[in-house]
């Protein structure tokens, strides 16, 4: 059953995934972004992390991307016309690398593949809302209140950059 | 030791920060958002200095430390932003951007700096390193009416998250390979396994990247050359040191012995490419504001020349080079910002500069003295600083990394020494009057340019103290 | 979590099956109320009293043109409206209507029903963006702007209710409230929930998303036949979830007013019927209201809804969080 | 149940996805979204861990990525904003100043 829903989330994941990049039309692709973060969500489920597979949705899909949708939308996007026909130099390299990177990586994870292959059973209790904002408030208050910051930061960083001054509003919109 | 008195100087920072975002918020005038944020970091800074001379150790839980390094890093990170800050205000009203929402994201970028430079837990570097990274693109995009502005914070922003996802990767390997995130447990019980080597090199890359060495240094120059040019010095020192502090704590406190060799054979190559390639394209550049950003990658490459060391001495010579980096740079930038206050925010073209030395001497001969010492002449601190970092690499073994660090340092001064003879040896073409600049920054200038002098001679003088407080803090 | 057991898929199926109907409900609710408080009669041909006239509606909805735009983005332009019901449907699965009487107990039940709702947006941003039209776009992106809004003093709201129970469970929401309604604990919590849940749903006052005079149909200007049935019965079962929402956080879930004091104990079938009876009265009673305002308070302009969210209410909503949780670490600590 | 290797590798596959996405695509708005898939992969991969050594740090390193995912978002969309004001474009290869 559990293997059936990864393979099933899995594939969603990967599919939706370079459905994003392929896309030519930027709104389809942050709608096939939306659905690759749920299917990630679904597999958090797997992994028994029920907390933040909530929070992944609550924040991810529910406001950094329509967040996105909403920018996107204000601009009106063009779609990009020609994917696919210039640079293909470029897409060559860019997948190379990409190979190159994703090679790496595998080979470092290489090094786990032959332990312990199982969820651990702990982590039934240690997905939970209880057992995270046990530790959240304790041994990790400092970056609890560094993230405060940093969140006041970005606020006010967006509110200053996309702000734009009322006097002369006659150039812009 | 109370936690919250750990990390004083930060949270100093931080309620001023959120203090002058309320007065924004209530319209109280810049100016005295102004003088909060520099009571604030003086403060802050006093304090800091303070705990250079206390006991050290970890506070929240393993999250930071407290004390020596990260003390020292708080104490550069504070000087380099108080200086930027003082120096700010003439420049940024001619910009139209003497504000306190502006003021504020600076002082909660130094949170983060401050944060980062006191990691002690690869979660709080993070974290530190992303509040100021995302604070450093708000403020690189600040002249957003110009492209080059937005622009820069356009590229810094794109390369600067792409950066992240492998700093994070990193980060998440390192954890996969040992289970824990703390620095000093996870050096504990660290092996040289594949995982762990593939985390530190995405780490490393993410570190690369922020400190702008070479092969991740594209965007330093634009986003310097967009950013005002007050702040830009903010950029290229306060955030730099935090990042290296962060780098040397991580060096010196996660690593097991049997991985800094290979670590310091990878910052060695990326050390030799910084200082070539970074001197060879500084060399090149006609705008002083860009040249300033090319030779502020070649001393990227001069402070990864200690770390390449890797040796308490290395990490001696690192911190004390930052904090000489931080005075002359400060200095450096101010006077240009002061010329291009002036003139103008296009005039930063050598030729422009032809014959302004005589026309206001004293900020000719002050941005003489700053060029001299980040050449690396013998009385003043740039010299002080090259010499122990290089010094600790040749006691490390490092011949041929300390020889090319010096011929690029000397290939350097060609640059430098161009813009003195514009300032001084040619002729004007115009008649340009410069206004006179205010007491406060012409006090501050002067003030960068003695502490320039004066550490230049300090270790020859019978009380010299800072190299000695710095070392002490990794012979304990 | 707990066991999935038959009696939760039969609850579940009664609940969803019950929500379809109560959206026609509604529908016909809200046409005879509006009826009576315009000084009118209201439907009342198709027949008893008119109750039959939701099914006319969908019928007429059903046989009528489907008209997807020329220029539209057909995929999205059809996927768009499903997405509101969809979401409206998930809800239900955590919402205890009776001692023991619930589909599922999620230990994250509350995240479970802000991460759904937050989900909602897309339908009606899809919508404006996909039918190719300034009048859509601009009722999509107002409906982004003004969801996102409003779901920091709702999410906010919903905390100061958590902090009393300790649990991010419903159903230890809907239980912890059998001796005290958090409307009497925190009636500030409340009417900032209800405000919020007033937006969140699209309905008068904060009705921008729609408003006729400015956007002709808002986000549905070019949808037809069913698709715009679609939208149409997802606003009203939109109303009915939050409602029910209300119900659960503030207004004693399925328990009446101080029941710990005075309710004697019953039988568990007794005490099924008696829980859903109080439940979807209350229900019905937010319904009301929900019409009841919609039929009697103006529109705002936009800027005053924007400002009502971020400058009144989440500050306002954050300052109630700090002063209860700080009334209850002194005086109660735990 | 499944071994812990197929959760990393999907986690690098869609890393890796996220790394092409980057570097093929011109308009600044998908390559933001190509990073979120990156940090989105990344937080898969913490999670495993976090599953594979019963420890709660990988989690709560998790929740402040969201975090950061959530403050980069906001900032680079104001970003773009601002540079869609001065350029009338996103793609990357118009503005100018750009040279990768």
């Amino acid at each position: 059953m559990e293997t059936y829903a990864f393979v099933l989330l899995a594939v969603l994941a990967i599919a939706t995934a370079l459905g994003m990049i392929l896309n030519k039309n930027t709104v389809n692709s942050a709608l096939l972004l939306v659905l690759n973060l749920v299917s990630i969500a679904g597999v958090y489920l797997l992994l028994q992390a029920q907390f933040l597979a909530l929070i992944q949705i609550l924040v991810y899909a529910g406001a950094i991307m329509v967040l996105f949708l909403f920018v996107i939308m204000l601009l009106n996007v063009d779609e990009e016309e020609s994917l696919f026909d210039k640079f293909r130099i470029k897409y060559l390299v860019a997948f190379l690398l990409g190979v190159v990177i994703f090679g790496q990586i595998l080979y470092s994870l290489g090094g786990v593949t032959d332990m312990l292959p199982e969820v651990s059973s702990e982590m039934v209790q240690i997905g939970t809302v209880e057992a995270i904002a046990e530790v959240f408030y304790t041994d990790y208050l400092f970056a609890f209140e560094m993230t405060a910051i940093l969140l006041t930061a970005a606020v006010v960083g967006a509110l200053l950059i996309a702000q734009y001054k009322v006097k002369d509003s006659g150039e812009t919109e | 030791m109370h936690d919250i008195i750990a990390f004083l100087p930060g949270v100093i920072i931080a309620v001023v920060g959120l203090i002058a975002l309320l007065m924004e918020a209530y319209k109280k005038s810049a100016d005295q958002i102004y003088g909060l944020t520099i009571a604030g970091i003086l403060a802050a800074l006093g304090v800091a200095i303070a705990a250079l001379f206390g006991d050290s150790g970890t506070a929240f839980t393993g999250m930071i430390v407290y004390g020596g390094v990260a003390s020292f890093g708080a104490v550069v990170i504070l000087l380099g932003s108080l200086f930027s800050v003082v120096v700010s205000r003439d420049y940024l009203m001619e910009i139209d951007l003497h504000r306190g929402d502006v003021y504020s994201m600076i002082l909660l970028s130094i949170v983060g700096m401050l944060a980062l430079a006191s990691a002690n837990d690869l979660i709080s570097f993070f974290l530190g390193l992303e509040t100021m990274s995302i604070c450093l693109y708000v403020i690189a995009g600040l002249i957003k009416d110009k492209k080059t502005g937005a622009e820069a914070a356009l590229k810094y922003f794109l390369l600067g998250a792409f950066a992240t996802g492998f700093l994070l990767y990193g980060i998440a390997l390192i954890y996969g390979a040992t289970g824990h995130t703390n620095l000093t447990e996870i050096a504990a019980v660290a092996e040289p396994t594949l995982m762990f080597m593939g985390g530190s090199a995405l780490l490393l890359v993410g570190i690369f990247f922020k400190i702008g060495a070479v092969p991740f240094h594209m965007w330093t120059p634009d986003v310097y050359q967009g950013t005002p040019t007050t702040l830009t010095a903010f950029m290229a020192t306060a955030a730099k040191s935090a990042t290296f502090v962060a780098f040397v704590l991580i060096m010196s406190r996660m690593l097991p012995e049997s991985d800094t060799d290979i670590w310091t054979n990878v910052i060695q190559v990326v050390a030799i490419l910084t200082m070539v390639v970074g001197n060879l394209i500084a060399l090149a550049q006609d705008n002083v504001k860009r040249m300033l950003a090319y030779s502020s990658i070649a001393h990227a490459g001069y402070l990864l020349v200690g770390l390449a060391a890797g040796t308490p001495e290395g990490f001696t010579g690192v911190l004390y080079y930052l904090f000489a980096y931080t005075v002359m740079n400060v200095g450096a930038f101010s006077v240009i910002a002061y010329y291009e206050r002036n003139k103008g925010l296009d005039f930063t073209e050598i030729e422009s500069y032809a014959g302004l030395g005589f026309k206001f001497p004293l900020m000719g001969v002050l941005l003489s003295i700053f060029l001299f010492s980040l050449v690396g002449i013998p009385p003043f601190v740039g010299f002080v600083g090259k010499y122990y970092v290089f010094a600790a690499a040749i006691n490390a073994g490092l011949i041929p990394l300390a020889i090319i660090g010096v011929l690029a340092s000397a290939a350097s001064a060609y640059y430098y020494l161009r813009v003195m003879v514009y300032l001084f040896f040619k002729d004007s073409h115009k008649e340009y009057s410069l206004k006179p600049a205010s007491l406060l920054f012409s006090s501050a200038v002067v003030l960068m340019a003695a502490l320039t002098l004066y550490y230049g001679i300090e270790p020859v003088l019978p009380f010299s103290g800072l190299i000695e407080l710095i070392s002490s803090y990794y012979s304990l | 979590m707990t066991e999935i057991t038959i009696t939760s898929y039969i609850i579940l199926g009664t609940a969803l099956f019950m929500l379809l109907n109560s959206a026609a409900v509604a529908v016909y609710a809200e046409r005879r109320i509006a009826g009576r408080i315009q000084n009118r009669v209201g439907p009342n041909r198709v027949g008893p009293f008119g109750l039959l006239q939701p099914i006319a509606d969908v019928l007429k909805l059903i046989l009528k043109e489907d008209v997807t735009p020329h220029n539209s983005y057909k995929l999205i332009h059809t996927i768009a409206p499903i997405i509101p019901v969809v979401t409206a449907l998930m809800t239900v699965a955590v919402i205890p209507f009776g001692e023991g009487i619930y589909a599922t107990d999620i230990n994250a039940g509350v995240l479970y029903l802000l991460a759904v709702a937050s989900l909602g947006v897309y339908g009606v941003t899809l919508a404006g963006w996909a039918s190719n039209s300034k009048y859509s776009l601009l009722g999509g992106l107002r409906a982004a702007a003004q969801m996102i809004s409003y779901e920091l003093p709702l999410g906010m709201a919903v905390a100061s209710v958590v902090l009393f129970v300790g649990s991010l469970s419903v159903v230890d929401v809907a239980v912890a409230q059998e001796n005290w309604w958090f409307v009497f604990l925190n009636p500030v919590g409340a009417i900032i929930f209800i405000i919020a849940a007033f937006a969140e749903s699209n309905r008068t006052p904060f009705d921008l998303v729609e408003a006729e005079q400015e956007l002709v149909g808002g986000f549905h200007t070019e949808y037809s036949s069913m698709k715009f049935g679609m939208f149409f019965l997802a606003e009203y079962m939109h109303v009915v979830i939050n409602s029910m929402l209300m119900t659960t956080f503030f207004f004693g879930s399925y328990h009446l007013p101080f029941a710990g004091y005075w309710l004697p104990e019953m039988g568990t079938a007794a005490k099924a019927i008696l829980d859903i009876t109080v439940f979807t009265g209350k229900t019905a009673f937010f319904v009301f209201l929900f019409i009841w305002v919609r039929w009697t308070i103006p529109r705002f302009k936009f800027n005053q809804v924007m400002k009502l969210g971020w400058s009144r209410l989440l500050p306002l909503s954050i300052i109630n969080f700090i002063v209860i949780a700080g009334i209850l670490f002194f005086f109660f600590n735990g | 149940m499944i071994g812990i290797d197929w959760y990393l590798a999907l986690s690098a596959i869609l890393f890796t996805i996220g790394i092409i996405g980057v570097l093929i695509r011109r308009n600044a708005i998908v390559i933001f979204m190509c990073v979120e898939l990156m940090l989105n992969a990344v937080n898969l991969s913490l999670i495993s861990f976090s599953a594979y050594h019963g420890d709660i740090a990988g989690q709560i390193l998790v929740f402040f990525s969201l975090s950061v995912a959530a403050a980069e978002a906001v900032v680079g969309l104001a970003i773009i904003i601002a540079i869609f004001r001065n350029n009338l474009s996103v793609d990357i290869t118009k503005v100018n100043l750009l040279r990768w």
